[in-house]
């Protein structure tokens, strides 16, 4: 078989923890390989291995059949591999073209030959079907774009395999959907990719090959189009994963937020929720589906306090909470699961007690007489570590960054729920999960609404959106184009009200 | 052993270093002369800062190992003084420049310090009469470092110094009013040299300057000029400046300097020490009558003719023939 | 020993304004805003302390010293409220804010000194003095050490860091103060008035900071004169030094402390005369830089300290 | 008008070594490297400078002085490499590295100079002659400002600054300098070395700031005294006030020297002498703090500056 790279018994510590454990890979050319596992097994290190971050303590490299030693990524790409992180490396001031070119610059004389070099990318852009402007400065362009110009990168380089980290976690469906394309035309130009993913129907969409791994560890490789998402998800969390949320009937019950002809202004000032209505009732999960940018954060923002209301109103049980500070509306009974757990979710070197108690630190029993009570702290704290199966090594006195992205989010899913809130916002709760973990944050939502309280979701994963919701409303430019019934709606017709084209109630 | 029988003599330095070419390093000089004369164990302390504490601190130090003969030079050690003369009742202290007090201006010497203060009013005469007589005709400037009594009085001397040659010997000399100034501190060499600058620029041919490193600035900038073809000149202070001027071969912008004998205020106290004739508890003047201030003995850019008119002046101040005023009375700032 | 004995009390004179300002610098920093202006607000409570004994002295003779230091506390507040609505409202680089409040400092206080007093340094009569702990004195080794030659300051000083510590780790108030500095949006999101707590941890800076530039007048210095010779600077280096944590800054302070008299008094002390003097002056910054290398890896600093923070900035 | 004419050759003559100075901490700073101490490293330069000439002056007159700011560069950046070392190798705190190469470099070089030549003052004999361009100083209103009474190293000055923009903006090198600022892992990842690049960062600010110093004592101060008194620290405000480009530091010194000379002329000139010296004193830094205020919003500072590059780290 020709394989383009063989990674053998590659053993990767850091401390405290095996991140690669006597794993073997092997890409073989023009084929798109995925590496599926839990969040933290592995997946990152290995491939940032591969592309010469880190060194690997034991094991070996074949690339086209050579033993090869890569010890940082100019070795990488000169061996033809490029990758696209995580989290791009991008220089937000430079242009496109200056991202691109950095590190090997084209000259003309002493100078950098900057327009010999956007002619270049252009060029490359328009063959690939990439659509990116090389004069364009990066904290100008959307993130779909910024992707677009990592990968232009590695072509720009001649990279023969190309390493994608999680490339769909920031992308909105459309986006999804052009990479996809763009993948397979880099397939059919001879290129070999490598995908690390979380979402079993990307996998089965492009992969050829799948390479699970769990806990450092390699479980098996299966044959993409031989296998089922289910058993795919079984291999990597190790038991039976239900995709289907499990929801009784429920008749929901009087209303408890409602929300009046809203406007909000975005940071531009620009208006980015437009006379906007909706009403949540108890016993029901409303969906908010849209598209990325749409308001939806807007929206959720005014809603919580974290962003003033121009106009309209924000009535919880009747009154109106508006003017509100954050605080007040959170004794009324809003909770929040935001959208970006690191930024506004956790104080990520507190410990996870500190973290739970934040909002209602100084209510009894948490402190007495302006003194914290560390036991009450402390016994709070297990209690929805073990109710939410919050993993960490040292328990409560873990250091939130210590967690892993998935158990972050269980903490603030659970720190949110436990305030037993009237209306609980839920902001894209799973994202960047593996399948585990959203199969358990979904049931708490689930039981949330089955208890009798309102849930508000707001996500860009229209799966999620159908599967949870009961009804769903959907944002379009910052107006509600249009709610209709879960139940009563497909995938399809919430698409097109996405776009903008009105139908339905 | 050996060492127990030497005198100790100790300083505490002002602000600036030992080798600031002014008050530390009289001061120093005159100690070191003294202990070349009579073997003395002789040491320094330089304070960290220039706080009273800091002050303390390193007479504590120099008492605590021995040093009970102390030399501060400087109006700043006026209120340390003040307390050390009383916590450490056996030590000796010269307080240069300054009389002890508690923060109230009221002098009170204790019985073992001698509070030195000199003329500085007659040398800046001095100086004065001779810029005068050298010049002939022209324009003077004066700038000082912080507007403090020994800068003012050297300024309304060096006024007097100008009127009197004017009036006596037919000099034609002109100081007007916005070139006579206190720039503010005693470090700022740019602002120096600016100020000379535009002083030199309207016309000023010799400028005064009482300013520490400030005067700096100005002897930097005269140097240049002079360089340059232009005639200018520069009246050094406290020591004498010529080297200072120095701008090619032996020709220096240093037209004479308004001197205050500060290593010999020092040798002298430690002599009478060793002498059994300290005038503790005296606040003590330096100035024409006992040699303690005027101009230097050589003077290389005064003629002789000039040397021997000062010389004369000189007499006349220590005679009581001429008085020289140390207060403002109607002299500018 | 008997060298440390001497040295003792004068050291820790000298290790109490650093102490306390550093004590101040640490819940600026704490709350999220750098305080490079440490020395300014020192300088300010300096000029405060020594204008209102002057003014107090002649008709309540020492009891003015409690006047000039509240004084100085509130001076400095006030004055530290520039530096906080340039860095918090304003969102202004803190550096520089911090920089120029050093620099008006100097120049305004001496102005003010100059025409109120007609002169730019301010003299008091009577300077604190000093007393031995009842008891506590005549303990063997520890009461010459500590209990001897103290000033009242002194104590009132250590009782702040003790209280500081307490707020800071065993009250609501606290925790959300630290909040602000490691992730002041996790804070907004909780319902925590990020602004106004802020505010209020400058203004402790400037309270502190104040208060040591005043107690730096009535111990040891005894005049006011537009400078504090970078002690200001000191104590911010004792903060990060001593990890952003208040018995790191005791231990911090304590060092510079003896390490500054230490090499002040080396000359006269045959033990240490030896050494060359260049040696034991750069001693404290050699030292520092060492420790921080030796820190730095596992640096305590607030995550967010130095991020002007913007609501609706995402 | 007139005054203009005459204060601005002054002017400019104290504008260069904070401009050459704050060019330095550009290179620096642009690499990801705060550099506080610029001061000291200009303490440094005038300290190889003033001993340099002093050394060659009897035998060789004025060229002792070329030999002297040559001595000032080389100085100097040897002198940074330990804040680099600190900073870029060690990953210390960048602010405290930069605070100890301040306190360290007057220590050391006072102790040399009066070990080397008896006194802490090194005084040099010829400063650098003024001269008029020719032929361009005879154009009327530009030439009197611009051309008349130059200093040699101005325009030395105004080459390096040239040079600076071109290198970063239109050079591979200058652009990957920028991206070590801004972002250093990705530079890391387009196979840049991160950490060499920042040695040769903070190795030009010790060039230009060692440069900085030798071109004060050869232009206006004539003497080396362990002080540059505070240019550093204004350089380092021009910096930022310049929004870290080249364009805007020269403007940012320009403005610096100016409103300074005028404060310091202000008593010379009597049409300046009715605005009170407070005024003219504290006017650069309270416009340095409105300046901020106002740009602050759209900061340009580099993103990455002042964080330790650590490979490993995620
Ligand atoms: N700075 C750190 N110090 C100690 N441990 C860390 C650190 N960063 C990550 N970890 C460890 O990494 C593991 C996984 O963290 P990681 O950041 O990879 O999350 P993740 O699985 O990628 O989450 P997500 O997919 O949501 O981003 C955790 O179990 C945690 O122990
Ligand atoms: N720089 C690092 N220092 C310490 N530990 C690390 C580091 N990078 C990764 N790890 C550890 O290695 C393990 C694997 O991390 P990695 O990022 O490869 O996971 P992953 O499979 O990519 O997870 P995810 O799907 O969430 O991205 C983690 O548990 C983490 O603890
Ligand atoms: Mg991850
Ligand atoms: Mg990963």
């Amino acid at each position: 078989m020709d394989h383009i790279i063989e990674m053998l018994n590659i053993r990767k510590e850091f401390p405290g923890i095996v991140a690669n454990d006597d794993v073997s890979i092997s890409l073989r050319k023009g084929e798109v390989l995925a590496l599926l596992g839990e969040n933290g097994a592995g997946k990152s290190t290995l491939m940032s291995i591969l592309f010469g971050l880190y060194n690997p303590d034991a094991g070996t490299i074949r690339v086209r059949n050579q033993e090869v030693e890569i010890k940082n990524p100019t070795q990488a790409n000169n061996l033809g591999i490029g990758m696209v992180h995580q989290h791009f490396k991008l220089v937000h001031n430079f242009t496109v073209t200056e991202n691109i070119i950095l590190g090997m610059e084209p000259k003309k004389g002493l100078i950098i030959n900057r327009d010999g070099a956007a002619k270049k990318i252009k060029e490359l852009s328009e063959y690939y079907g990439l659509n990116v402007d090389p004069y364009a400065k990066i904290e100008d362009i959307s993130v779909g774009m910024q992707q677009r110009v990592e990968i232009l990168k590695m072509l720009y380089r001649d990279a023969e395999v190309l390493i994608f980290d999680e490339p769909t976690a920031v992308l909105t469906p459309q986006e999804i959907r052009e990479l996809m394309k763009i993948m397979r035309n880099l397939l059919e130009e001879g290129k070999s990719i490598i995908l690390i993913t979380h979402k079993l129907k990307e996998i089965k969409e492009v992969a050829d090959r799948c390479t699970v791994i769990r806990r450092g560890k390699v479980i098996g490789t299966v044959q993409v189009n031989e296998t089922s998402e289910a058993e795919m998800a079984k291999m990597m969390v190790g038991r039976e994963v239900s995709f289907n949320v499990d929801k009784a009937d429920n008749p929901p019950g009087e209303t408890v937020l409602e929300v009046k002809d809203l406007v909000v202004k975005d940071n531009r000032g620009l208006p980015a929720v437009n006379s906007f209505s909706i009403s949540l009732r108890k016993g029901e999960i409303l969906g908010i589906a849209g598209v990325d940018g749409n308001g939806q954060s807007e929206l959720v923002e005014a809603i919580t306090g974290l962003r003033n209301v121009e106009s309209g109103a924000i009535l919880l049980n009747g009154t109106d909470v508006s003017k509100f500070s954050i605080k007040d509306r959170f004794h009324a009974g809003i909770a929040h699961i935001p959208e970006d757990r690191q930024k506004r979710g956790l104080v990520l070197d507190y410990s996870i007690a500190e973290n739970m108690v934040l909002e209602i630190v100084s209510n009894p029993p948490f402190s007495k007489r302006g003194l914290l009570q560390f036991p009450a702290i402390a016994s709070y704290t297990e209690r929805l570590i073990q109710e939410f199966d919050v993993r960490s090594g040292e328990g409560a006195k873990a250091k939130a960054r210590a967690l892993s992205g998935g158990n972050q989010q269980k903490a603030i899913v659970g720190r949110e729920i436990s305030h037993d809130p009237e209306v609980l916002i839920a902001v894209q709760p799973t994202r960047g999960l593996d399948v585990g973990s959203i199969e358990y944050i979904h049931k708490r939502l689930v039981e949330q609404r089955d208890k009798g309280k309102a849930v508000l979701l707001v996500s860009l994963e229209l799966d999620e959106i159908l599967d949870l919701s009961d009804r769903i409303a959907i944002i379009n430019s910052g107006v509600c184009v249009g709610e209709v019934n879960a139940a009563e709606t497909n995938e399809n017709e919430v698409g097109l009200m996405m776009a903008g084209i009105k139908q339905g109630a | 052993a050996q060492e127990e029988s030497k005198t100790k003599v100790g300083m505490v330095t002002d602000a600036g270093t030992i080798d600031d070419k002014s008050f530390n390093q009289g001061t120093w000089e005159g100690i070191l002369a003294a202990q070349e004369d009579f073997d003395l164990d002789v040491r320094y302390l330089k304070p960290v800062g220039t706080t009273e504490a800091d002050y303390i601190q390193e007479i504590s130090n120099l008492y605590d190992a021995g040093y009970k003969f102390i030399v501060t030079p400087g109006f700043k050690f006026e209120t340390t003084i003040f307390k050390a003369q009383d916590e450490y009742e056996d030590a000796y202290f010269v307080l240069l420049d300054g009389s002890p007090h508690a923060g109230d201006f009221n002098p009170v010497v204790g019985p073992k310090t001698v509070s030195i203060f000199f003329a500085e009013h007659e040398s800046g005469f001095l100086a004065g009469v001779a810029t005068a007589l050298q010049l002939n005709e022209g324009e003077v400037g004066f700038i000082g470092g912080m507007e403090i009594p020994a800068v003012q009085k050297f300024n309304w001397g060096f006024q007097q110094g100008i009127a009197y040659a004017n009036a006596n010997f037919g000099t034609e000399i002109a100081i007007n009013a916005e070139n006579v100034i206190y720039q503010g501190s005693f470090d700022n060499v740019a602002a120096g040299q600016q100020i000379a600058a535009q002083m030199y620029e309207k016309g000023v041919d010799a400028i005064f300057a009482a300013a520490g490193g400030v005067g700096v600035g100005v002897i930097n900038e005269a140097k240049s000029r002079a360089r340059a073809g232009e005639e200018v000149w520069v009246v050094g202070v406290d020591v004498d400046q010529y080297a200072d001027g120095i701008y090619e071969g032996e020709k220096s912008v240093i037209l004479t300097s308004a001197v205050k004998r500060i290593d010999q205020a020092s040798y002298d106290m430690i002599k009478a020490y060793l002498n059994d004739s300290f005038p503790g508890g005296q606040i003590l003047t330096f100035d024409a009558s006992n040699n303690g201030v005027g101009i230097p003995e050589e003077n290389p850019n005064l003629s002789d003719a000039v040397e021997t008119q000062v010389a004369e002046v000189f007499d006349s101040i220590v005679s009581g023939s001429v008085t020289v005023n140390d207060v403002q009375g109607n002299l500018i700032k | 020993m008997n060298t440390i004995v001497q040295i003792f009390p004068y050291a820790v004179a000298y290790t109490i304004p650093l102490l306390i300002t550093s004590l101040g610098g640490l819940f600026s920093e704490r709350s999220g805003v750098v305080n490079i202006g440490l020395e300014g607000l020192m300088v300010v409570g300096s000029f405060f302390t020594a204008l209102v004994i002057n003014f107090l002295e002649p008709t309540m003779g020492a009891n003015a010293i409690w006047f000039g230091l509240l004084a100085a506390m509130i001076g400095g507040a006030l004055f530290s409220m520039l530096h906080a609505i340039a860095s918090v409202s304003l969102h202004a680089n803190q550096v520089i804010s911090g920089t120029a409040i050093n620099m008006i400092a100097t120049a305004v206080t001496v102005f003010f000194a100059r025409n109120l007093l007609g002169s730019g340094n301010i003299q008091i009569i009577n300077t604190l003095s000093r007393f031995n702990v009842p008891l506590l004195s005549r303990i063997p080794i520890i009461g010459p050490l500590f209990f001897t030659n103290t000033y009242a300051t002194t104590w009132f000083v250590l009782a702040i860091l003790g209280a500081a510590y307490f707020v800071l780790y065993y009250t609501p108030s606290g925790l959300r103060l630290r909040s602000c500095g490691e992730h002041p949006h996790a804070a907004d999101a909780a319902g925590i008035n990020v602004q106004r707590t802020r505010y209020i941890g400058v203004g402790l800076s400037g309270t502190f900071a104040g208060l040591g530039g005043g107690v730096m007048i009535v111990t040891y210095s005894g005049q006011f004169n537009g400078s504090v010779a970078g002690l200001g600077f000191l104590a911010l280096a004792s903060l990060i030094f001593g990890q952003w944590k208040p018995l790191g800054i005791l231990g911090a302070t304590l060092f510079f402390g003896f390490a500054t008299t230490m090499a002040n008094v080396s000359q006269v002390i045959p033990s240490l005369a030896v050494i060359p003097p260049v040696l034991l002056k750069t001693f404290p910054y050699v030292a520092t830089l060492i420790a921080l290398i030796i820190f730095s890896r596992s640096s305590q600093a607030p995550k967010a300290v130095g991020e002007p923070f913007v609501k609706d900035k995402r």
